[in-house]
């Protein structure tokens, strides 16, 4: 058999074997690949940062654990560069499957900058119907929460004694996996007129886009990418980014893969034409 | 007898559940939720049907001493053992031993399975993405396309690349989707009124 | 009087239409009411469809032939079947790993009636490995039907249908297994299908059978394109049971299933043109909340 | 670091390693781990079961509150248990009857509603000439309607059908390679998983050896 043969019907196991490499070698030896910042993720960072510090900032952390690999690298690093400007957060739950997650998530990274529960931030947990939860928010927080997720009533929490609606906080930025996304829209944005960003799925991505044009959202990210931005720009952790460099190898190398088998088919079909 | 009353069955059962959209009573939608749940108390039993096919199975292999039957025993000495943990050491909640084997046998067994998916999806690409024809170079070109547009390689090549994956998941990924979905859902339609009426019987079995 | 039903219809379908159009986002408090009337389109939706498929069904019952075009992947699974028996290699039928309750999994299970048919009249076994414990008596039930009705009864192997497991990967790896040690020279994959689909239409290439695979879950199907022989797409899945057993009130709710289509085709047309034209009453009701 | 943590994902890590020796080929080691998963998960779902679907809901509420009416779904449950006998496998119908039933109901008018009229609804799109995306809307009615030409079954694919049809095919079969690149990241991320297992696992066997 000649080379261009071979190299047709080269055995699945070498292509296992060099997968298998591509993945390793990222794992054992992460290094970074650029990450271009697109304006949709950096609009976001600047908000973040043009925030002062004792300002109240809402993050909705409505994904389901499934989506955890995507998404939660941005609400780490979000929620770390608020933590670090000493900006107050409110912080929902509003998918099924996700109170716990973001309540672990939330408690190690409040460990981590020293932050109190009711004084820097404040964690309402879940409730079921989103729609009507986020129209209720506009209305006062106090009607779908009357208590926050330990079981706290809202009015004795110190950072919430003033605080009563949407129009007490500069802006909402909500990542999710599902269409809690939509009713934030909807509702938050349309009917409150709520300052709204979103980070979501890759696959939602491409839905969203028409959004960011119309201007009822002002930042959009998308997977592990717009993950991998944010941690970026706001130097706020690495796993997406270390994510991203094994995408990346992986990648190359099924498409490398994929041109190889369409050489060695084209210049064998040419040798027996011959 | 033995088959009208099961069709009359499934067809009150059927329609009661074709209203249930359309009723927003209180009362009648908690009675729905109700006889929902009965569908899953079913489903405990008939798992006792499964639990006998699969004994009944692997005991013959062993019986016959068929090719690999070591392996059966495996098999069967695992799911005894998983039930007798479940019940008589502590039951299912966290930190039992039911939960720890849950955790460092099933959950990597499975999850490895599943990881395996990776290599799988290489060699399916590099075996089958060959131009042969302009179907198949349609195929192709867009699933390496896409490939490239996810990860920053794409960028490095042309500014607009991800904008232009985008473009192919928002434009002819979405129409093609939605042609199938709405000729899916038809047939699955007709297929569903016909099982209701009782034109379509097979899942009553034979006589 | 022509022109007066017309009229009728007409009027009744412009009444729907600027009147009835359950358009608003009202938050009325619907749960001591009887019905929804949000919702009524989606009735009339229904009750249309039924309808037209019903009137189809029964006219062919009335005898009217009716032409059905060819499905290369359902031509197949004879071809895939026949050389099987010629190798004296089994045949592996594997309905998806959903409950019966799934309606693929119901025309995985009508497919499943005729392939035991085709296979019965040799000796050749049809594995049939089950994910869900509801389907396990359907399916022990088909293989049955199949060999009875090709006059094999004696051929039926009951330990042939297995149950394998109810978790996905887990009934991936035991059907793997069965691929793997019983060679099957056939892998016939019908039904609802999710991650395992690649690992199992991956393994069966790896061993060489013939493989068709039909599947309406669309996030699966291009791994069933890539790695299989024939694959069905959608609907075609459905209309597997009419193609394989030719009974006319089968083919007769395909011809209605088409006729909706044309439907579809003339009201998406339409709303795109009223659409362009700034006229949204149209869109608007196909709106669902 | 106990003991006990070291053993069980040293296990883990045993059957990890089993799984991912099929890629090489077909080994005893791998037949040891897919028997076992198979056993393993198939015992699981029984106890869940039991635990979720028997207990809470027929058990408690018979027993404790009294509810008798919890019984009729277990005697439909136990019907099914008719198909031990041959004499009596047709009560089992009933239950199977029941059930398809149910599921049927659900069924129908969601996958209207989901899946066809929200889509038909989705794809009423305008078309104009002011942004691209006006043209882009003209692509996807088209291509949408191509799609369904395709799906045709009672008319043969010649002429104009078959034309549209053809350019429905090519449509889907873009779709499918979009789908296809799509999933790979997925995909290696799973794979990234289990190697981070692995990695971790070699970290905590060092140091509980030889200290940090």
């Amino acid at each position: 058999m000649d080379f261009y043969n071979r190299l047709m019907n080269l055995d699945r196991r070498w292509v296992y074997l060099v997968v298998g490499i591509a993945v390793i070698i990222p794992v054992l030896n992460p290094f970074r690949v650029p990450v271009f910042v697109t304006q949709e993720v950096r609009s976001i960072y600047d908000f973040v940062e043009s925030l002062e510090p004792g300002d109240i900032m809402f993050l909705a952390i409505d994904y389901d654990p499934q989506a955890m690999a995507e998404v939660h690298p941005m609400a780490r690093a979000i929620m770390r560069q608020c933590f670090a400007k000493d900006v107050k957060l409110i912080i929902s739950a509003l998918s099924q499957n996700g109170p716990g997650m973001a309540e672990q998530l939330i408690s190690e990274v409040a460990r981590e900058f020293g932050k109190k529960s009711g004084i820097d931030y404040c964690y309402l947990g879940y409730k079921p119907y989103f729609g009507l939860v986020i129209l209720a928010m506009g209305q006062n927080f106090r009607i779908p929460f009357p208590e926050d997720y330990y079981g706290v009533p809202l009015d004795s929490l110190p950072m919430m004694r003033d605080v009563r609606n949407y129009d007490d906080v500069k802006g909402v930025v909500d990542i999710s996996s599902g269409n809690i996304t939509d009713a934030w829209i909807i509702y938050g944005n349309g009917r409150y007129d709520v300052k709204l960003a979103i980070g979501v799925t890759g696959v939602m991505t491409a839905n969203y886009y028409p959004y960011l044009a119309s201007g009822q959202i002002f930042g959009l990210m998308g997977g592990l990418k717009g993950a991998s931005e944010y941690e970026a720009l706001s130097k706020q952790g690495d796993r997406a980014i270390k994510m991203m460099s094994i995408q990346t190898t992986a990648h190359i190398v099924i498409v490398l893969f994929i041109v190889a088998g369409n050489i060695g088919y084209f210049m064998s079909r040419k040798k027996n034409k011959k | 007898m033995r088959r009208e009353i099961p069709i009359a069955i499934c067809f009150l059962a059927g329609i009661f559940y074709t209203l249930e959209l359309f009723i927003p009573h209180r009362q009648v939608l908690s009675i729905f939720e109700t006889v929902r749940q009965w569908a899953q108390i079913l489903i405990a039993f008939a798992y006792v049907l499964a639990i006998a096919n699969i004994l009944r199975v692997n005991f013959h292999a062993i019986q016959k001493n068929q090719r690999d039957w070591p392996y059966k025993v495996v098999l069967i000495v695992s799911l005894f053992f998983m039930i007798t943990l479940g019940i008589f050491f502590g039951g299912i909640g966290e930190g039992t031993i039911f939960d720890w084997v849950y955790y460092h046998a099933q959950y990597p067994l499975q999850s490895t399975m599943f990881a395996l998916l990776a290599f799988f999806i290489a060699s399916a690409a590099f075996r089958a993405f060959r131009i042969r024809t302009l179907e198949a170079a349609l195929l192709a070109v867009t699933a390496v396309l896409v490939m490239i547009g996810r990860v920053p390689v794409g960028e490095e090549l042309w500014n607009n690349f991800p904008d232009f994956t985008e473009w192919i998941m928002n434009v002819p990924q979405l129409a093609g989707k939605r042609a199938i979905m709405i000729g899916a859902a038809l047939g699955a339609i007709s297929t569903a009124l016909k099982v209701l009426t009782g034109l379509e019987r097979t899942y009553l079995g034979g006589e | 009087m022509k022109v007066i039903s017309f009229i009728r219809v007409l009027f009744f379908f412009l009444y729907f239409l600027l009147i009835a159009s359950p358009l608003s986002f009202a938050q009325e408090d619907l749960s001591q009411s009887w019905f929804n009337p949000h919702r009524v389109n989606m009735l009339i939706f229904l009750i249309f469809f039924f309808a037209i498929i019903i009137y189809f069904i029964d006219r062919a019952k009335k005898g009217k032939s009716l032409f059905i075009r060819r499905i290369a992947g359902l031509d197949a699974i004879e071809e895939a079947v026949g050389r099987a028996t010629e190798m004296g290699k089994p045949v592996l039928f594997i309905p998806g790993i959903e409950d019966i309750d799934q309606i693929q999994t119901v025309a995985a299970m009508i497919i499943l009636g005729n392939v035991a048919k085709m296979v019965a009249a040799y000796d050749t076994p049809l594995f049939v490995p089950i994910c869900r414990p509801m389907v396990v008596p359907v399916a022990e039930e088909r293989v049955k039907e199949g060999y009875a009705s090709a006059g094999r009864p004696d051929a039926y192997n009951r330990d042939n249908v297995r149950y394998i497991s109810d978790e996905q990967f887990a009934y991936a790896a035991g059907v793997q297994g069965i691929m793997l040690r019983d060679r099957p020279a056939a892998n016939l994959m019908f039904g609802s299908f999710f991650a395992e689909s690649l690992m199992l239409a991956e393994t069966g290439f790896l061993t060489g059978a013939i493989q068709v695979a039909g599947t309406a879950n669309i996030h699966q199907l291009p791994f069933f394109v890539v790695a299989c022989d024939y694959t069905i797409i959608g609907e075609e899945l459905f209309a597997s049971s009419a193609y394989l057993s030719k009974e006319p009130k089968l083919l007769g709710s395909l011809k209605g299933s088409d006729l909706t289509k044309a439907i579809i085709i003339g009201i998406l047309a339409l709303g795109a043109i009223l659409e362009t034209l700034g006229i949204t009453q149209f869109t608007r009701w196909f709106f669902i909340e | 670091m106990d003991l006990g943590t070291i053993i069980w994902n040293t296990i883990a890590l045993f059957l990890t390693v089993c799984i991912f020796s099929f890629l090489y080929k077909d080994n005893p080691f791998y037949k040891f781990a897919e028997h076992l998963v198979v056993g393993v998960s198939a015992g699981y779902f029984a106890i869940i079961l039991f635990y979720n679907g028997f207990v809470p809901k027929v058990w408690i509420p018979v027993t404790t509150r009294g509810e008798w009416w919890y019984l009729l779904p277990a005697i439909l449950g136990v019907m099914t248990w008719t198909r031990f006998s041959k004499k009596w496998a047709w009560i089992s119908r009933f239950s199977i009857a029941f059930y398809m039933g149910i599921a049927v109901g659900v069924a129908l008018p969601l996958e209207m509603q989901q899946r066809v009229v929200k889509q038909l609804h989705a794809t009423m799109l305008p078309v104009h000439f002011m942004d691209i995306q006006g043209f882009w809307n003209l692509l996807i009615i088209l291509g949408v309607l191509c799609g369904l030409v395709y799906f045709f079954f009672s008319v043969e694919h010649k002429g104009a059908v078959g034309g549209a049809a053809r350019l429905g095919i090519w449509i889907l079969m873009i779709g499918f390679g979009a789908g296809f690149g799509l999933t790979v990241m997925g995909r290696i991320s799973l794979l990234a998983d289990r190697i981070q297992f692995m990695r971790e696992w070699y970290l905590m066997v060092t140091q509980a050896l030889w200290g940090a």
